[in-house]
């Protein structure tokens, strides 16, 4: 049943989210909530429904768009996308679900609504273009919750942030125009079709190329070192949700773009770009962590703090083998899940005082003992502590990019500490010591609305760090998949020696090593 | 003793010319209208006219048709030629026309649509654009190109506000020197070839190996100047600001589509073979010509203070855009080409409508200019729907996927990637990103600033009449649903194009 | 004396399109500047109709024709634009016509 | 036996939930019975399961579910009592119910009563998991949650800024070490291919000699951290900021071990690079003379024990690094007892001085506290190594091993210290208990600590006092099915007996010293005046041979001034202000170029003309070129280009 599955979880939000306008304002955000309901219980259907068992894609749709251009609307899921648009579902949920008093909160629900669609879309999509026009689409309503819900300098930030991803993104489009001609020239037809490209095999230095192209797109949207600036003025000025949602889902886009074009589309280029890409991931983690440490804004700390995990994702995905590539997927949920519950705590706290300065906190834990609680809890899942969530990723990532590089693991593994040293500084600034600010003096706890939030984010937090087995055999069982085509397509001798070959681990022979 | 020169009426085949007559008769019987019974309201001269565009539109689909079967086809002494370019260019021509006129009633009328005349020189503009794409003769281009012309010059002037005059006057002294600058260059061509016919030359000047290429090259030059003149392109460009400005918005809009579409044509006819003939320099200079017009363009719309004008601006920039295409001339970049004019006519007539119902009889209160982006501020609170649509059209000239004109470039892209321009490519990319920031910033205004004090929704839609909202539905609905549209267009316009040999 | 040839012709056409050029960018009068592009257009009808003796068909003179044809139309939506701003304004200075800029 | 393995395990987990549960709520006796319960019952599942192993049963090994598994990893939870696991179980499961028991009544003033008892059961389930995981990512769990708990409970009066602090720096310099561990694992895993210990053990007996150093070094760098030994061992004196009881439970009997733990478990691999193992020796001397030099003029009671167990740490990783693992082990059963039973009287002691820690203040105590300095004596005694307690025949066990293994220079270090110990323990003995009493001047009215933590400390007592001579044949003949049964003996009987009594006589003497020394009737509280206190090496000593300081000067201070320029320079004045500068420039350009709309008429067609008569131009340059390109072509080549 539900063949289409995937058609009705893109645009079934955004359908609601046009009915929305005729909503009346004091009921939007019940509606919002049903249909965030709906839309999470549909993406918990198509989990359920899933075969874990097989690698490739499943329940793929195709429509003809342009077929003289070879651009057609052809989605599928497979276990690296699968989770994300889980959660992305979920956060859309407890997003609305957690939506505290807002100025025309009934703007804010469509603008939500529509974001999910081309959140799931830009995951679900196996066609470039498709893929691309998601990918745009995301910014237009983030652009909107920054620019209208967003702090004093919220024009700028979203301009900044649109402005930045469009200009990456573009370059991107041009390397995919390029892809097609290639395909064109191959094949004599013109196709945009993911799953088509995966086919072809380029030589060497047109992969350098094309894999630069993809790069500046990707990179900018991760967001990769030199090119964050942009999102610590988006976290800054975002409003909670839009934090959340960003941090929770869309910086996710960058990173799984990687898996999906970069790695199985320019294989060689990857293993040659490898080391370069692995400098900027370890600067990504090293100086952005100090620069959080540096942050006197909570909400800032928290923004360095996701980039400097990207930088750990980052790493994982160019690790090449299939721990590495496994852990850096797992590693996007968890940041998921652990930056969107940081992001939802400082709102917590901002709901209260209106300010996001530490200096002026300083011992909440006497007056806000379980808010103490759930944010040490997330402190600790971010500074990966075994068996939460984040642990499994970064071991994993690290594990695996150990098998490339010693040396540079070891100075990624730094992460751990100045993880710590950042997070426990801000805790101990917000949480401990005595109450000095008298505006603290009486606080109330955290509310049951955003114990809805929070509860599930926790219980999610404990649960997958220590029985992570549910989402890391699909996701196990894809990326066995990209990497054994990757080995199979690769060509230079770097490559095939970086890249591991499955099958012949497994005793059997691809047609490539008969010959 | 001269017998007499008798020629079969089948060989002057005055079927190519009924296209082009049809508006002219039209024309000729609203004046006679306005003769026998004066101070008719606008409304019966809007019909007539959507009538008359109506047969003509049906003309050309029987042309097309006939193309279709038979080819090209030459007619009146091989003046009309009617080719595949020919007939998509019409096609534009008129259909734009046909979304265009009706703005005519808006709700405050305003002095223009009071004249009968006004609806007559429209149709003459039109019947003179269709003379220009029909034809391979340099003459008959430079009567029709001239026809339109006049016919524009007076129609922005009877707006009848000082700053029309003034756009007026401007424009048709440029226009003049212009027309100058199109004869001389005519005349070089036909001291070079003893031929005014672009084929003719274009054989002649392949038999002798183009011999004197420094002539040639004058001629060229004169061209370029005049059809760059017409289509904006930088240093030539000074006119639209002001014209645009001085405009009435609907009237602004018309320019930003329908004569360029000719002029592109002609271009595409003149200066195809003259690439494809080996002349590396036009192909250097237009390279310039065209970087130059789609980034100053660009940069100069980022500091505009007015949204009309930034307009202006932006589709100097997309003309740019366009003439790449030309530059390029490959059959992909060619249908490129027309796919994109069709894609930006719907979203500019959108955007360009957005601001004529939104105008007023005067100006608001201290502002200097009919659109300023003050004026926007806030809309999504006092106006929702309209701020959507008016983000929608913004989004779309950005191009945005899937919205219109994102088609447009992703094919222009593609050509250009095909044949090699990678470092154009990447230019035309990194424009688009540049034009993200002027476009986004009536967003901004609209979506993300407080509205100015007093301001209600009314002030947005105080010039909304029926006409204009069907007329900007139509292209909101072209807008989102282009993604649906693009692949049948893409076959027609591919056929053509490829059938008429470019 | 010496033979009057085409390129006597041309050249004086071209001389006569520079000096309306000239002519063109120097006028801060109207009507003047209406006067150069006149002149602008004739000097390019002189060549027409020299070449198209050379080559002995009649399409430059047709060329020519048309070209006077416009000119005159031209002249015509000129003046009356003309008439009008100076009724407004009541002088032809093109300097006073910059209210638009940037 | 399984069921009795999961019961000692997850029993503290239980008992850590319950009290958490009444962590909002106000202090209820119930929050801290439960889990002390729920701890004695992990000690009888764990005594089970150690007579179950002592009468020669095999070793309860299983698996209770998969943790991680992708590609070639695959990591269980598994678990594995075998003779080492069981020895560290009976120490952890013992010392910690019977600290619970006391902090029943140490803590009974606190109202963050029961979220202690909740942190110190979540401890100890940490640490169950740390010593029973049959694999190195289990450890590590463990590894990370005892670090975690740690930090909680040092951080437990979090309203103090120097617990915080003290907590945070215990934990970062805890995850310093545990990079290295990481890494060791990782070397481990792309090695071998397995994280499970016997696959991996197996594994390593054909790697090269290389690769095993290497792994050898980055665990022991783990060690290094949780055993605090030099140079990451700042951090466990800060530490006794927290509560005496988490002192005693963590920081001496328990958690600092599971370095010493790390190593003996991995004895095979430091088996197979006996360099490693000297080096690991030799810092396990250095620190304990090092951290025993330090306790001798400290004047906070609980940092003075700190050293101590600092110092018995390097005794420990001595043994352990001389292939005596059983003697290392042994030594840390002994040492958990008596120091455990040291801490927990220093607690009676600040108890009853309310919570005052300079031994100079106070002096007589031995009047009011009869019991509790007697068990200290005790205590120090068994510490000191005088026969026949415990640490009698633990830590002149390690001395000889020295011996016999012929390292002379790490022996006599060793005996050194042994001297040293003996007389820092006992100063803190005679200024607390004897001599005048300092303290009802000062206003204090001591009173002896209620009757039941007396009684739960007993059994600590009485196996500080047999746990030498009574278990160490029976524990030798056990855990040497594990690991190497290297028989320590002198050869010659003389010389055995001249080394013992004379290690005894100088432990002796050195007491008497201390004795002499600090119950005189005229001692003088050191104010800073005195000749000694102006002494460079005082100076030096009292101030931690100025590690701190250098630690705070050379690393802390410039990394938050790094971080602060990284951020305000590089960051805002560089990176970004590049993207914003591109953005700024077409702007900028813009403005200036938009005069060239100058509105008039004749500039616009000045351009206009302008513009053709360039292309003009070009034009002709163009043309020329083409019509003399043979003559360019000739004079460039002429210039040769």
């Amino acid at each position: 049943m539900l063949d289409n599955i995937l058609s009705i979880l893109i645009f079934f939000p955004a359908l609601a989210g046009v009915l929305g306008f005729m909503i009346h304002k004091d009921s939007m955000r019940a509606y919002g909530v049903a249909v965030a309901t709906i839309e999470f219980g549909l993406a918990l259907w198509l989990w359920y429904a899933f075969d874990n068992t097989v690698a490739g894609m499943q329940f793929i749709e195709q429509v003809a768009l342009i077929p003289t251009f070879g651009i057609n609307y052809i989605i599928g899921v497979d276990g690296i996308s699968l989770f994300i648009i889980v959660l992305a579902a979920f956060f859309t949920l407890i997003g609305i679900a957690s939506l505290t008093d807002t100025k025309n909160v009934k703007n804010m629900i469509i603008t939500l609504l529509m974001l999910q669609m081309t959140m799931v879309g830009v995951f679900v999509a196996l066609d470039a273009i498709i893929f691309y026009i998601f990918w745009e689409l995301s910014l237009v309503p983030m652009l909107y919750i920054i620019g209208a819900w967003g702090g004093p300098l919220r024009i700028y930030a979203s301009v900044k942030f649109f402005l930045y991803t469009f200009a990456g993104s573009l370059v991107m489009l041009v390397g995919m125009l390029f892809m097609a001609y290639f395909y064109y020239q191959a094949t004599g037809v013109w196709s945009f079709a993911i799953l088509d490209w995966y086919r072809l095999i380029l030589p060497e230095n047109f992969q350098l190329w094309l894999f630069a192209a993809f790069f500046v797109g990707f990179a900018i949207k991760v967001p990769m070192f030199p090119f964050h600036t942009w999102l610590p003025y988006a976290h800054g000025q975002a409003p909670t949700i839009g934090s959340v949602i960003l941090a929770a889902i869309l910086l996710k886009m960058g990173t799984y773009a990687f898996i999906r074009f970069s790695l199985p589309l320019f294989p060689d280029a990857a293993t040659f770009f490898m080391f370069p890409i692995a400098i900027l991931a370890i600067i990504m983690i090293v100086y952005t962590a100090m620069v959080a440490y540096a942050q006197e804004d909570v909400k800032q700390v928290v923004a360095y703090s996701s980039v400097s995990h990207m930088g750990v994702i980052i790493l994982g995905t160019f690790a090449l083998n299939v721990e590495g590539i496994t852990g850096s997927i797992f590693l996007m949920i968890a940041h998921g899940v652990v930056s969107g519950a940081l992001f939802l705590l400082v709102g917590v706290i901002y709901d209260r005082r209106h300010t996001k300065m530490m200096s002026e906190f300083g011992g909440l834990a006497h007056v806000m003992p379980r808010y103490a609680t759930i944010f040490g809890l997330m402190m600790m899942a971010s500074v990966g502590m075994p068996l939460t969530i984040n642990f499994v990723g970064e071991f994993l990532s690290l594990l695996g990019f150990y098998q490339q590089s010693h040396i540079l693991t070891l100075l990624a593994g730094i992460a751990i500490i100045v993880g710590a040293i950042y997070m426990l500084a801000a805790y101990k600034k917000m949480f401990f010591g005595e109450l000095t600010n008298e505006k603290n003096r009486n606080l109330p706890d955290v509310s049951k609305r955003e114990l809805v939030a929070l509860i599930p984010l926790s219980i999610i937090t404990i649960w997958l760090g220590i029985y992570p087995k549910p989402i890391l055999d699909p996701i196990n069982n894809s990326v066995e998949s990209i990497v054994q085509l990757m080995h199979d397509k690769s060509t230079s001798e770097e490559a095939k020696k970086r890249i591991p070959n499955l099958a012949r681990e497994a005793g059997l022979v691809t047609s490539q090593e008969a010959h | 003793m001269l017998e007499p020169v008798n020629i079969s009426l089948e060989s002057l085949n005055i079927v190519t010319l009924y296209p082009m007559l049809i508006p002219v008769i039209g024309a000729l019987l609203i004046l006679c209208i306005d003769i026998f019974k004066g101070g008719l309201d606008r409304t019966l001269y809007v019909a007539i006219t959507l009538l008359v565009l109506f047969i003509d539109f049906q003309t050309l689909l029987s042309a097309s048709n006939v193309f279709a079967t038979e080819g090209t086809v030459v007619g009146v002494f091989d003046m009309m030629l009617i080719d595949g370019l020919a007939i998509i260019s019409q096609f534009i021509i008129v259909g734009a026309s046909m979304f265009f006129i009706p703005l005519a009633l808006s709700k405050k009328q305003f002095h223009e649509s009071s004249y009968p005349e006004f609806f007559a020189m429209f149709l003459f503009t039109i019947a003179g654009l269709q003379f220009m794409v029909a034809t391979d003769s340099l003459i008959l281009i430079f009567v029709g190109l001239e026809t339109s012309s006049l016919a524009v010059y007076t129609m922005i002037a009877m707006h009848n506000r000082d700053k029309s005059f003034e756009a007026a006057v401007k424009y048709f002294t440029m226009g003049a020197l212009a027309a100058g600058f199109y004869s001389f260059g005519a005349m070089v061509f036909y001291a070079l070839t003893g031929s005014v016919e672009i084929n003719q030359i274009a054989t002649v000047l392949a038999a002798n190996g183009y011999a004197d290429m420094g002539y040639v090259l004058v001629g060229t030059v004169f061209m370029l100047a005049a059809l760059g003149f017409k289509v904006g392109l930088v240093p030539f460009h000074t006119w639209a600001p002001d014209v645009y400005e001085g405009s009435s918005a609907a009237m602004a809009g018309f320019l930003s589509i329908v004569p360029k579409i000719a002029i592109f044509v002609v271009a595409m006819r003149l200066f195809e073979f003259l690439i494809h003939s080996g002349v590396i320099w036009l192909e250097i200079v237009l390279y310039i010509v065209v970087v130059s017009t789609m980034t100053m363009g660009n940069i100069w719309a980022l500091v505009q203070s007015d949204v009309k004008r930034m307009l202006a601006y932006s589709s100097i920039s997309h003309a740019g855009f366009v003439m790449a295409a030309i530059l390029i001339g490959t059959t992909q970049s060619n249908s490129a080409l027309f796919l994109y004019w069709i894609l930006f006519a719907f979203t500019n007539l959108g955007a360009f409508s957005m601001l004529w119902i939104s105008r007023q009889k005067e100006l608001p209160h201290g502002q200097t200019s009919d659109h300023s982006y003050e004026k926007f501020s806030g809309m999504i609170q006092t106006s929702p729907i309209t701020a959507l649509v008016m983000g929608l059209f913004m989004l779309s000239l950005a191009g945005l996927p899937p919205f219109a004109l994102f088609w447009g470039k992703l094919y222009i892209m593609s050509s250009a990637v095909t044949s090699g321009y990678t470092v154009l490519a990447l230019v035309m990319a990194l424009n688009s990103a540049i034009a993200g920031y002027y476009y986004l910033k009536l967003i901004v205004y609209m979506f993300m600033k407080d509205p100015v004090d007093g301001a209600t929704g009314a002030s947005f839609s105080s010039n909304a009449s029926l006409a204009l909202k069907a007329i900007i539905g139509f292209a909101v609905i072209g807008t989102i649903f282009a993604i649906i549209a693009i692949n049948p267009l893409l076959e027609f316009i591919s056929a053509f194009v490829y059938n008429s040999g470019y | 004396m010496m033979e009057i040839g085409l390129n006597h012709y041309l050249v004086l056409s071209t001389i006569l399109f520079a000096i309306g050029l000239i002519g063109v960018m120097k006028r801060r009068n109207l009507l003047l500047l209406f006067f150069a592009t006149e002149i602008l257009l004739n000097s390019v009808n002189i060549a027409f109709a020299a070449i198209s003796h050379y080559y002995g068909d009649l399409t430059g003179q047709m060329f020519a024709f048309f070209v006077i044809a416009i000119a005159a139309s031209e002249v015509a939506v000129g003046l009356g634009l003309l008439i009008v701003w100076h009724k407004r304004h009541s002088n032809i200075d093109l300097d006073t016509m910059s209210t638009m800029k940037g | 036996m399984e069921i009795y393995l999961y019961v000692a395990l997850f029993a503290p987990l239980v008992g850590s939930l319950f009290a958490a549960l009444f962590g909002a709520s106000p202090r209820t006796k119930i929050a801290g019975i439960v889990p002390s319960l729920l701890l004695g019952v992990s000690f009888i599942a764990s005594s089970v399961l150690l007579k179950h192993i002592v009468s020669g049963g095999d070793i309860v090994h299983v698996e209770m579910m998969t943790w991680m598994a992708t590609g070639d990893l695959y990591i269980p939870f598994g678990f594995v009592v075998d003779q080492i696991s069981v020895t560290m179980m009976m120490v952890v499961t013992l010392v910690s119910t019977i600290v619970h028991v006391y902090a029943i009544g140490y803590m009974d003033h606190d109202k963050g009563f029961n979220r202690f008892f909740s942190y110190l059961s979540a401890f100890v389930f940490s640490m169950m998991i740390l010593v029973m995981s049959d694999n190195f990512a289990g450890l590590f769990i463990g590894w990370e949650g005892v670090g975690l708990c740690s930090w909680l409970l040092i951080g437990f009066w979090y309203h103090k800024e120097s617990a915080t602090w003290a907590a945070n720096e215990a934990f970062i310099m805890n995850r310093i070490a545990d990079l290295g561990m990481l890494i060791g694992i990782f070397l481990v895993f792309w090695n071998t291919g397995t994280l499970q210990y016997d696959g991996a053990f197996a594994a390593m007996q054909n790697l090269d000699q290389e690769t095993l150093t290497w792994i050898g070094i980055f665990l022991f760098i783990g060690a290094m951290g949780k055993s605090a030994q030099f140079p990451l061992h700042t951090w466990l004196a800060d530490a006794m900021e927290g509560p005496t009881p988490v002192s005693a439970l963590i920081h001496a009997a328990t958690m600092v071990t599971a370095g010493v733990y790390l190593v003996v478990r991995s004895n095979e691999l430091y088996a197979l690079i006996p360099h490693v193992g000297l080096f690991i020796a030799s810092l396990g001397a250095f620190v304990a003379i090092f951290a025993a030099s330090m306790a001798l003029v400290n004047r906070d009671i609980k940092r003075v024990i700190a050293y101590s167990t600092l110092s018995q740490l390097g005794y420990m990783f001595a043994a352990a690094g001389l292939g005596a693992y059983w003697v290392a082990l042994f030594h840390l059963m002994a040492h958990a007892f008596f120091k455990a039973l040291l801490f927990l009287g220093a607690g009676n002691v600040m108890h009853a001085m309310n919570s005052e820690l300079d031994p100079f203040k106070m002096g007589g105590l031995g009047k009011t506290m009869k019991v509790s300095m007697i068990m200290m004596t005790l205590a120090s005694v068994a510490l000191a190594g005088i026969f026949p307690l415990a640490g009698f025949f633990s830590k002149d066990l390690i001395l000889e091993v020295a011996f016999v293994d012929h390292h002379f220079i790490i022996y006599t270090v060793l005996l050194l210290t042994a001297g040293l110990t003996a007389f820092y323990s006992f100063r803190i003995i005679a200024l607390i208990f004897h001599g005048e009493d300092r303290h009802t001047a000062l206003g204090f009215h001591p009173h002896e600590a209620y009757k039941f933590m007396l009684v739960a400390m007993s059994p600590l007592l009485i196996l500080a006092i047999i746990a030498g001579f009574t278990m160490k044949m029976p524990y030798f003949e056990m855990v040497t099915q594990l690991l190497p049964a290297t028989e320590y003996h002198v050869h010659s009987a003389t010389t055995y007996w001249i080394m013992t009594i004379g290690t005894q006589l100088f432990v002796i003497l050195a007491i008497f010293f201390a004795y002499r020394k600090y119950m005189s009737k005229d001692i003088r509280v050191p104010d800073g005046t005195s000749r000694m206190e102006n002494n460079f090496f005082y100076k030096l000593l009292i101030n931690q041979y100025y590690i701190p300081h250098f630690y705070e000067e050379y690393l802390v201070k410039p990394y938050r001034e790094l971080s602060t320029i990284f951020f305000k320079q590089i960051d805002q004045k560089i990176v970004d202000a590049t993207v914003d500068g591109i953005a700024n420039v077409l702007l900028a350009t813009g403005e200036s170029t938009r005069v060239v709309q100058s509105g008039n008429l004749s500039t616009m067609l000045k351009w206009m003309v302008a513009g053709m008569v360039a292309l003009l131009s070009l034009a002709v340059v163009f043309g020329l070129a083409v019509k003399y390109l043979d003559e360019i072509q000739a004079i460039l080549s002429g210039l040769g280009v």
